[in-house]
């Protein structure tokens, strides 16, 4: 047997002495944050793999990660407060009353391909997607179009709609809106404004239908700073820079690699072995950490976003006010937000975060245990009872959601006396729960499409689809179509704090604290600046050794 | 001094209940070219004794205690295992006794008869091929010619000892353990083996130790003989002396308890009539003859036109092929033949426990067609088996009392609990157990005493017929002769009926009324067991009667 | 042999059928469905891409329509990735999960293999109990820890390997690793458990009788019979390292079949829910054939079955 | 031959054998251990599994904190003892579901043979591949949240791989002679399949139960994300792990706990089973 046992150890020595040959060849690579100083690509953690490449079909993030890079609309952002700058359009005209647009395209603009864009591109891709047989999720983007709405919702065909969009000359293209918007130009940032090549669409499918291989990136036209060079799902999204883009100039990087690793912890560990140059998918748990050892590169930036709960109001005892401000009074935000999140979240005492737009609400949801007590005392004296029975708190399944609802259900516990009981759900279960109405508190989120109250407040309007509390307030539908059509900012700030005002007192939601974007960014990426709605226009990035100490 | 020299060898067994001695301080010589025969019933120490020469026994918990091994000039306890694996297979080879394991499954014959010329460097492996092809032509596997890629399993048992035998004197060794290596073969096929063993070793003047339980077989082959009785050696001296003039008591009972052919007794002589304690001398041995007469018997059990297919990879087999036979009541049917004549599927077909393709079964004249499930356990409960293998045939995790109760439980025999306790106890005590065996496992039991469980249990039900399936083939002699004076002795008190399975003519005819023999699924021949024996009708019948190891019939002319 | 080959792809078909239509109507059944989303899309949008994935038909015409797509080979597009046929995903991520399960099976069987034969030869020694004892740890230590802690050791701290991807065969060796060490635990507890079975057996003794040495005996007497059960452990463990190692895939990044698989059913996708099951059935049908072939292979008796 | 014992059960018998077994006895010890922790440890700890101490985060063990604090200053000695209770509870019943159906379905497949093996086996294949996410969230739609479903869902995967090997060793079994003996005797199958076959089949079976319950464990963790199973602030050893490994680097203890915990009781019922499978073979105290 000793013979055989000294041939297994052999081969085991072997084995041995081969994974340490192996290993060294691997070893031989520099990390690829290294190799980017010279090659300036940006490795980009993407969080997630984006549902369509097509403008007219994204919804997420990702994408619009994704399409920043490859299309460009007409016009474009600074890269440190978001404000318009010229994009296709060189320059624009707006009307006295603030309806109609007119915008001038610059002659060198051009697809990569080689074909100019012209106005006729940009009818021909709001008509697109405003098609009602595209069934495009975001169309209703559009809506601030005349007509618009018309159009989409199929009762008339676009020769009859005149939906506001025209091309006066293949460089001049004029667009007519329903009601004067303040933040239009802002809108036009979104993908959903961005063009498509036509003959392009066309040659892969017609133009009304999804999931054509248009997008593939042998097949993509687009008109930005890169172009699509390799897309493998799940794996890798990778964009070079585009010489036929008119301000070729500006942009430095060469290209960018996005990868859609959804796992926040799988993307920390390849960002911190210098395998990304940045990921936005940071989880709250790590911040403790991620403060201590990489100080410099942990950023918080403000977000255009809120975390809030909804009340069932169509079942006991939520349908009470007085136990919905019980419940809202009696949640210690700051605390929520300083020793639970920890990631430089701000408590949200409004629903609206403050500063969307310049809008400023006042602090209107506040922590009273006492007054929270007296509200449920009451309430409870009315139906005789000695204590609420349990509630059930809703949520889906993730680590973040149910570390929020373990530190509430401490506070209502300590404050209320309530009995909180937890459940959590699958996303597809959770969302199908809620949208029935069948659930007592459940949690929710909301990320601005664009920066203005509206995109906040429009969704408590009575019977919206997004309302799901079933609260009805007349007054808070008349203040919001109100500020719909002012035009002055002053009117419309006036309309948007009744709304709020209404939201507090009402109490059919609970907010909870401000979204912050949590970046890992690695200090040679420049040129990025923090920004409400997370956009980086990338033709101003670059990658560059920082030496500083 | 001898080639191979054992001199107060000893081994130990060590287990969880202490330390057993297996081989006490034993002398054995074997010289050059000479063949010693080494017999002793299971458990007497011979095997330990052939595996510990080329120390192939598992330490521990085997144990080597004292002694010395001397082969040429050296003491081979003394061995580093380096040396030893140059010796085994090359200057000592060895046969083992079941050569359904003993060979690899998973390499070609051909392969493994080959291996020790590769092994010891004595050939290249061409070479090796060829001469291992050569070899095994010589002992009688002609087959190998025209399929060299032939693996055991498709070789008969008789085959592959032949294989087994050419493996191990390809090296032209000195010396030869061969270790029971035809206990497991048909008694045609164990004659055959035998002269071939027998003619090889003597051209090749190999040296030959033949352990064996059957002293009749050893007188066939061997010079001398040594017979081993618990561990130690009581008896040595050369063939024909032994015969002639055994000296131990147990020598004795060991040469008159097989049964014969020419003797037709009711009862056989056991080791207990010679070794009981107080009392040395033999008892009485001789009853006379008493076959009833068969005469005026009626029928038990019947088949007509009986015929099992089996379906394999060659198509339909034909196990029983269109066979009726007649069993009378009170009687024993004998049914003989080699293996593979489907005599055991006919058993098994006979008690329903394989489906029959055509064919009626009669019991008391009554066709046991699709029967209704009560019907079926009465006819269950009148018709039993008893298994060749007392090992396999009782489940391990059941102790006797509940192995043997419960076919009471089913049946409903028996009022209570208790009631049927006794009843076990009795049918213990029946077949020479006791009530202290009644909470232990097969495994605590010896062979001898299993098949006594095993009877024991299909005496539960209280049958009236019982198929006995090779049921002492696989015992020691001595052992044989208990069982078999048992089975007889309950038919007298029970007036049971046997159909009597086995490839051993001499056992048949001691057990039998009638005996109908077996071949390619047919019967060929049926006669009185006198009848068969005398007067032979088939050249196959003749071919069974004559591989019955003359020994006995010598032995018998001694006694 | 043919035999037994044409009867079991002939069985497969109805077993494909049945997973098939009992994967259809469960994925129907399940609450929430593929545009469901915290933005709640409008409904006469949800209506229109209902229509467009043919979900407003009466469900008995789905599933006809489906199953006559199924019998032409189509699976159909993606519902969340509708600018992807599913056999393409699949046809995508497939040949990454088969270069993982090979490589980790590797790995596993060249650790697992030597180790259990060790232990079986020195059985009751140290090195049984240590090897062993080790393989117990190596099952009880979930991949999701032992993945992360090969990255921070590997890559993090000493940048030798890649921590994420699969872009190059550098990116191979951590993932193959992780699971091949898992698998290779049971491997070695199944082989020692084989091993010891044979090394008991009568041809073994044989083989010393004839002289050979304990190397010969192993490698060429035992190894065959002893190393059945891993045969046989080996279908069942292949089709489940190639569909069922999500975790793996999320924790090093890797595009597999895995991540299809699970992220399929969470999205309601139900044409690549049921292409992924529909796929991995096919597969399990296929290893546990092959299994069979490898064991006729090694066991000449089962040749004849 | 061998001296023999004088009991008359086999669970009497085979409970003398095992107390002869050390390390059998030994993890039977440290099992009871861990059983009375998770017992009596929350009742006896200062702090109860879901108290939660803000201002003390992620402390690191020490006298207050035996185990040290998770992310909302929860007491994770009070945790893990905690959550040994349902791991356990989980890990015991839900592997004694998936044997009583997967053994019973596999010994009725092997012992009646034929089609009726071959279509109870294609059975199996079905259920292998079905998508089990979606296979929870309907059993969670169709009859709530039930902790019982906890046991039929896991058993529903579970039970599948022991039908498998337990129809293969059925299949060597139905042909020894003992089987057939019993045959003869006129048993009925039932009473054949489960007094003759199953005592022999325990071995295998409960090595396999042994690798089952860490599986089982963590797919309760699995379980919890689809919402079945553990709603938190309830813990299990399942889910701190999960838990833990993703803080391993930050907060290691919150991994190592638990993780002793788990492997600690894995350990023992390893040896336990391998105790067990010897006590119940009663040929086993014939070779030491």
């Amino acid at each position: 047997m000793a013979q055989a046992i000294a041939k297994l150890l052999y081969y085991y020595r072997t084995l041995i002495c081969v994974v340490w040959i192996v290993l060294p060849i691997g070893c031989s690579q520099p990390s690829n944050v290294e190799t980017a100083l010279d090659e300036q690509i940006l490795h980009f953690g993407l969080g997630a793999e984006p549902q369509h490449l097509d403008p007219h079909l994204a919804t997420s993030v990702a994408a619009h990660n994704i399409l920043s890079a490859l299309m460009e609309g007409l016009v474009s952002e600074n890269p440190k407060n978001l404000k318009p700058v010229p994009g296709v359009a060189k320059h624009w005209e707006i009307s006295p009353d603030g309806k109609i647009y007119t915008f001038y395209l610059r002659p060198d603009a051009k697809w990569n391909n080689g074909d100019p864009v012209t106005a006729n591109d940009f009818v021909y891709s709001f008509r697109r997607m405003l098609n009602p047989n595209l069934g495009a999720s975001y169309s209703s983007m559009l809506y601030p179009l005349k007509n618009a709405k018309i159009y989409h919702s199929g009762d008339k065909r676009w020769e009859e709609a005149e939906v506001g969009v025209r091309a006066l000359d293949n460089l001049t293209l004029e667009l007519t809106l329903e009601n004067p918007i303040p933040y239009f130009l802002e809108l036009l940032n979104h993908f959903s404004w961005f063009p498509v090549h036509q003959p392009t669409i066309e040659k892969f499918g017609s133009f009304e239908k999804m999931g054509t291989g248009w997008t593939k990136p042998e097949n993509f036209v687009g008109n930005g700073p890169f172009n699509l060079k390799v897309h493998k799902i799940n794996s890798l999204i990778s964009v070079e820079k585009s010489p036929t883009y008119w301000d070729a100039s500006t942009v430095r990087l060469q290209g960018i690699r996005f990868y859609p690793i959804d796992a926040a912890y799988t993307e920390e560990r390849a960002y911190r072995s210098g395998f990304l140059h940045l990921t936005q998918t940071v989880s709250a748990d790590r911040i403790d950490f991620l403060k201590e050892n990489f100080p410099e590169e942990l950023h918080f930036e403000p977000y255009l976003g809120t975390y809030f709960y909804r009340f069932n109001l169509e079942a006991p005892p939520f349908d009470d006010v007085r136990v919905r401000r019980a419940f809202c009074l009696s949640v210690d935000r700051q605390r929520l937000v300083d020793k639970v999140l920890k990631g430089g979240q701000s408590p949200a005492k409004s629903f609206t975060p403050p500063g969307t737009g310049g809008f400023m609400p006042e602090d209107r949801f506040q922590f009273d245990p006492k007054k929270a007590r007296q509200l449920l005392d009451s309430y409870l004296a009315e139906k005789g009872m000695e204590k609420l029975p349990p509630i059930e708190l809703t949520y889906n399944t993730s680590e973040g959601h149910k570390k929020v609802a373990e530190a509430l259900y401490g506070m209502w516990n300590e404050t209320l006396g309530v009995e909180i009981q937890l459940l959590n759900m699958e996303w597809k279960v959770f969302l199908s729960t809620v949208s029935k109405g069948d659930f007592s508190l459940a949690r929710a989120g909301w990320i601005g499409d664009y920066v203005d109250p509206h995109t906040f407040l429009q969704m408590w309007r009575s019977g919206d689809g997004l309302n799901m509390t079933g609260w009805k307030n007349e007054k808070y539908d008349q203040s919001l179509s109100m500020a719909e059509t002012s035009k002055s900012a002053d009117t419309r700030w006036e309309y948007f704090q009744t709304c709020e005002d209404l939201l507090a007192k009402e109490a059919p939601i609970l907010p909870l604290y401000f979204y912050v974007h949590l970046t890992l960014r690695h200090p040679s990426v420049k040129g990025w600046y923090p920004t409400l709605l997370d956009h980086h226009p990338y033709k101003f990035v670059y990658l560059e050794r920082d030496d500083a100490p | 001094m001898g080639q191979l020299n054992i001199q107060n060898l000893s081994v130990n067994f060590h287990s969880r209940e202490g330390i057993f001695q297996a081989v006490n301080d034993i002398d054995l010589e074997i010289k050059e070219g000479e063949i010693v025969g080494l017999v002793g019933e299971s458990g007497s120490g011979k095997s330990v004794t052939c595996n510990s020469i080329l120390q192939l026994l598992p330490c521990p918990p085997a144990e080597i205690s004292q002694g010395a091994i001397h082969w040429t000039n050296k003491d081979l306890l003394k061995q580093k295992e380096q040396n030893m694996e140059r010796i085994r297979g090359q200057e000592i080879s060895m046969i083992f006794q079941d050569p359904m394991s003993s060979l690899n499954p998973y390499l070609t014959v051909l392969e493994q008869v080959a291996e020790p010329l590769i092994i010891h460097n004595l050939a290249t492996p061409e070479e090796a091929m060829q001469q291992a092809s050569d070899m095994l032509v010589e002992v009688g596997v002609d087959r190998i010619r025209t399929s060299p890629n032939s693996y055991p399993h498709e070789f008969s048992g008789g085959m592959r000892q032949r294989a087994m035998i050419a493996m191990a004197l390809i090296t032209k060794p000195a010396l030869l353990l061969a270790d029971e290596p035809t206990t497991a073969l048909d008694v045609t096929v164990q004659a055959k083996i035998l002269s071939i063993l027998k003619e090889a070793c003597k051209k090749l003047k190999v040296s030959v130790l033949f352990v064996s339980h059957d002293l009749g077989l050893v007188a066939e082959l061997a010079d001398r003989v040594v017979v081993m009785y618990r561990g130690k050696v009581i008896e040595q001296s050369d063939t024909n002396t032994l015969f002639r003039n055994p000296e131990h008591p147990y020598v004795k009972a060991l040469i008159a308890c097989r049964p014969t052919l020419e003797n037709s007794s009711n009862r056989l002589p056991t080791v207990d009539d010679f070794i009981s304690p107080g009392d040395s001398k033999p008892k009485a041995i001789k009853s006379p003859p008493s076959s009833a007469p068969l005469i005026g018997k009626k029928t038990l059990v019947e088949t007509k036109g009986l015929t099992v297919e089996f379906t394999s990879k060659d198509g339909k087999v034909r196990a029983v092929d269109d066979v009726s036979l007649a069993i009378l009541e009170g009687s024993t049917h004998g049914l003989v033949g080699e293996s593979g004549s489907g005599k055991t599927t006919l058993g098994r077909s006979i008690l329903q426990l394989i489906k029959k393709t055509s064919g009626q079964i009669l019991l008391h004249g009554l066709p046991i067609q699709e029967q209704s499930s009560l019907q079926k356990l009465h006819f269950r409960k009148s018709m039993q088996i008893i298994f060749q293998d007392p090992y396999a045939s009782l489940n391990p995790r059941l102790t006797i009392e509940q192995t043997l109760s419960e076919p009471m439980t089913v049946h409903g025999i028996g009022k209570s609990k208790q009631d049927r306790k006794d009843r076990v106890i009795a049918l213990l005590e029946e077949v020479g157990l006791n009530s202290e065996h009644l909470s232990r496992y097969p495994h605590q039991f010896s062979g001898g005493q299993r098949q006594r469980i095993c009877v024991a249990r299909a005496l539960t039900t209280e049958p009236k017929f019982i198929v006995c399936d090779e049921c002492v083939s696989a015992m020691d002699v001595s052992v044989q002769a208990q069982v078999l004076n048992l089975l007889k002795s309950l038919q007298e008190s029970r007036g049971l009926t046997y159909l009597f399975i086995s490839h051993d003519l001499g056992v048949v005819k001691f057990m039998s009324d009638e005996i109908s023999v077996m071949q390619k699924g047919k019967v060929v021949e049926t006669g009185t067991a006198e009848a068969i024996y005398r007067d032979p009708q088939m050249e196959y019948t003749r071919k069974l009667i004559d591989a019955v190891p003359r020994a006995n019939r010598k032995a018998e002319f001694y006694s | 042999m043919k035999k037994l080959l044409l009867s079991r792809l002939l069985q497969a078909i109805p077993t494909l059928w049945v997973i098939a239509t009992l994967t259809f109507f469960m994925t129907r059944f399940a609450p929430g469905g593929p545009f469901d989303s915290e933005k709640a899309i409008a409904e006469e949008i949800k209506v229109k891409l209902e229509s467009h994935f043919g979900l407003d038909r009466p469900l008995l015409e789905q599933y006809l329509i489906y199953l006559q797509n199924l019998l032409h080979g189509d699976l159909g597009p993606s519902f969340k990735y509708p600018e992807w046929d599913v056999s393409e995903l699949i046809a995508t991520a497939f040949p990454v999960s088969l270069t993982l399960g090979i490589l980790s099976l590797l790995i596993a069987l060249c650790i697992g293999i030597p180790i259990g034969m060790v232990a079986a030869l020195r059985r009751n020694s140290w090195m049984d109990y240590l090897p062993m004892s080790l393989s117990m740890a190596g099952i009880c230590l979930p991949t999701f820890v032992l993945g992360p802690l090969l990255i921070f050791a590997l890559s993090t701290n000493l940048g030798v390997l890649p921590p994420v991807g699969w872009y190059g065969p550098e990116d191979w060796i951590l993932p193959s690793l992780t699971l091949g060490l898992f698998y290779a635990a049971y491997i070695a507890r199944l082989t020692r458990a084989g091993m010891l079975e044979t090394l008991q057996l009568d041809y073994i003794r044989t083989a010393r009788a004839k002289g050979a040495n304990s190397w010969r005996i192993l490698t060429k007497h035992a190894a065959k019979g002893g190393l059945l059960p891993v045969v046989t452990f080996l279908g069942p463990a292949f089709a489940g390292l190639i569909t069922g190692s999500f975790v793996i895939e999320s924790i090093f990044f890797i595009p597999g079949l895995g991540k299809f698989f699970v992220t399929a059913a969470f999205n309601r996708d139900y044409t690549m829910v049921l292409g992924t099951v529909l796929f991995y059935a096919t597969l399990i049908i296929f290893l546990n054939l092959l299994v069979d072939v490898l064991q006729a292979w090694l066991d000449p008796k089962a040749r004849q079955t | 031959m061998m001296s023999a014992g004088t009991s008359n059960s086999l669970g009497k018998d085979a409970w003398l054998r095992l107390r002869a077994n050390r390390m059998a006895v030994m993890s039977l010890f440290v099992l009871v251990g861990i059983f009375i922790v998770s017992l009596f440890g929350p009742a006896l700890c200062s702090f109860s599994y879901e108290e939660q101490n803000l201002d003390k985060v992620f402390q690191s063990p020490d006298r207050v904190h035996l185990f040290g604090t998770d992310n909302l200053g929860r007491d994770l000695f009070a945790r893990t003892a905690y959550g040994g209770r349902i791991s356990l509870a989980v890990g015991l019943l839900a592997t004694l579901v998936s044997l009583v159906i997967g053994v019973s379905y596999g010994m009725i497949s092997g012992y009646a043979g034929g089609r009726i093996d071959s279509l109870m086996m294609r059975g199996v294949d079905v259920l292998y591949s079905l998508p089990f996410i979606i296979f929870v969230i309907l059993l969670m739609v169709l009859f709530g949240r039930n902790f019982l479903l906890l046991f039929v869902a896991i058993g529903a995967v579970e039970w599948l791989t022991l039908a498998r090997i337990t129809r293969a060793q059925t299949l060597n079994l139905k042909n020894t002679e003992f089987i057939e003996a019993a045959r003869a005797l006129g048993f009925s199958n039932l009473r054949i399949i489960f007094r003759h076959i199953l005592p022999n089949l325990l071995g295998p079976i409960i090595v396999y139960a042994t690798l089952t319950v860490p599986a089982v464990m963590l797919l309760e963790a699995v379980l919890s994300f689809l919402g079945l199973g553990v709603q938190a602030p309830m813990s299990s050893w399942g889910s701190l792990i999960k838990e833990g490994a993703e803080k391993m680097d930050a907060a290691p203890w919150l991994l190592l706990f638990p993780g002793l915990f788990f492997c600690v009781t894995l350990f023992a019922l390893n040896f336990l089973g391998d105790g067990l499978r010897d006590a119940l073979d009663p040929k086993s105290s014939k070779n030491g």
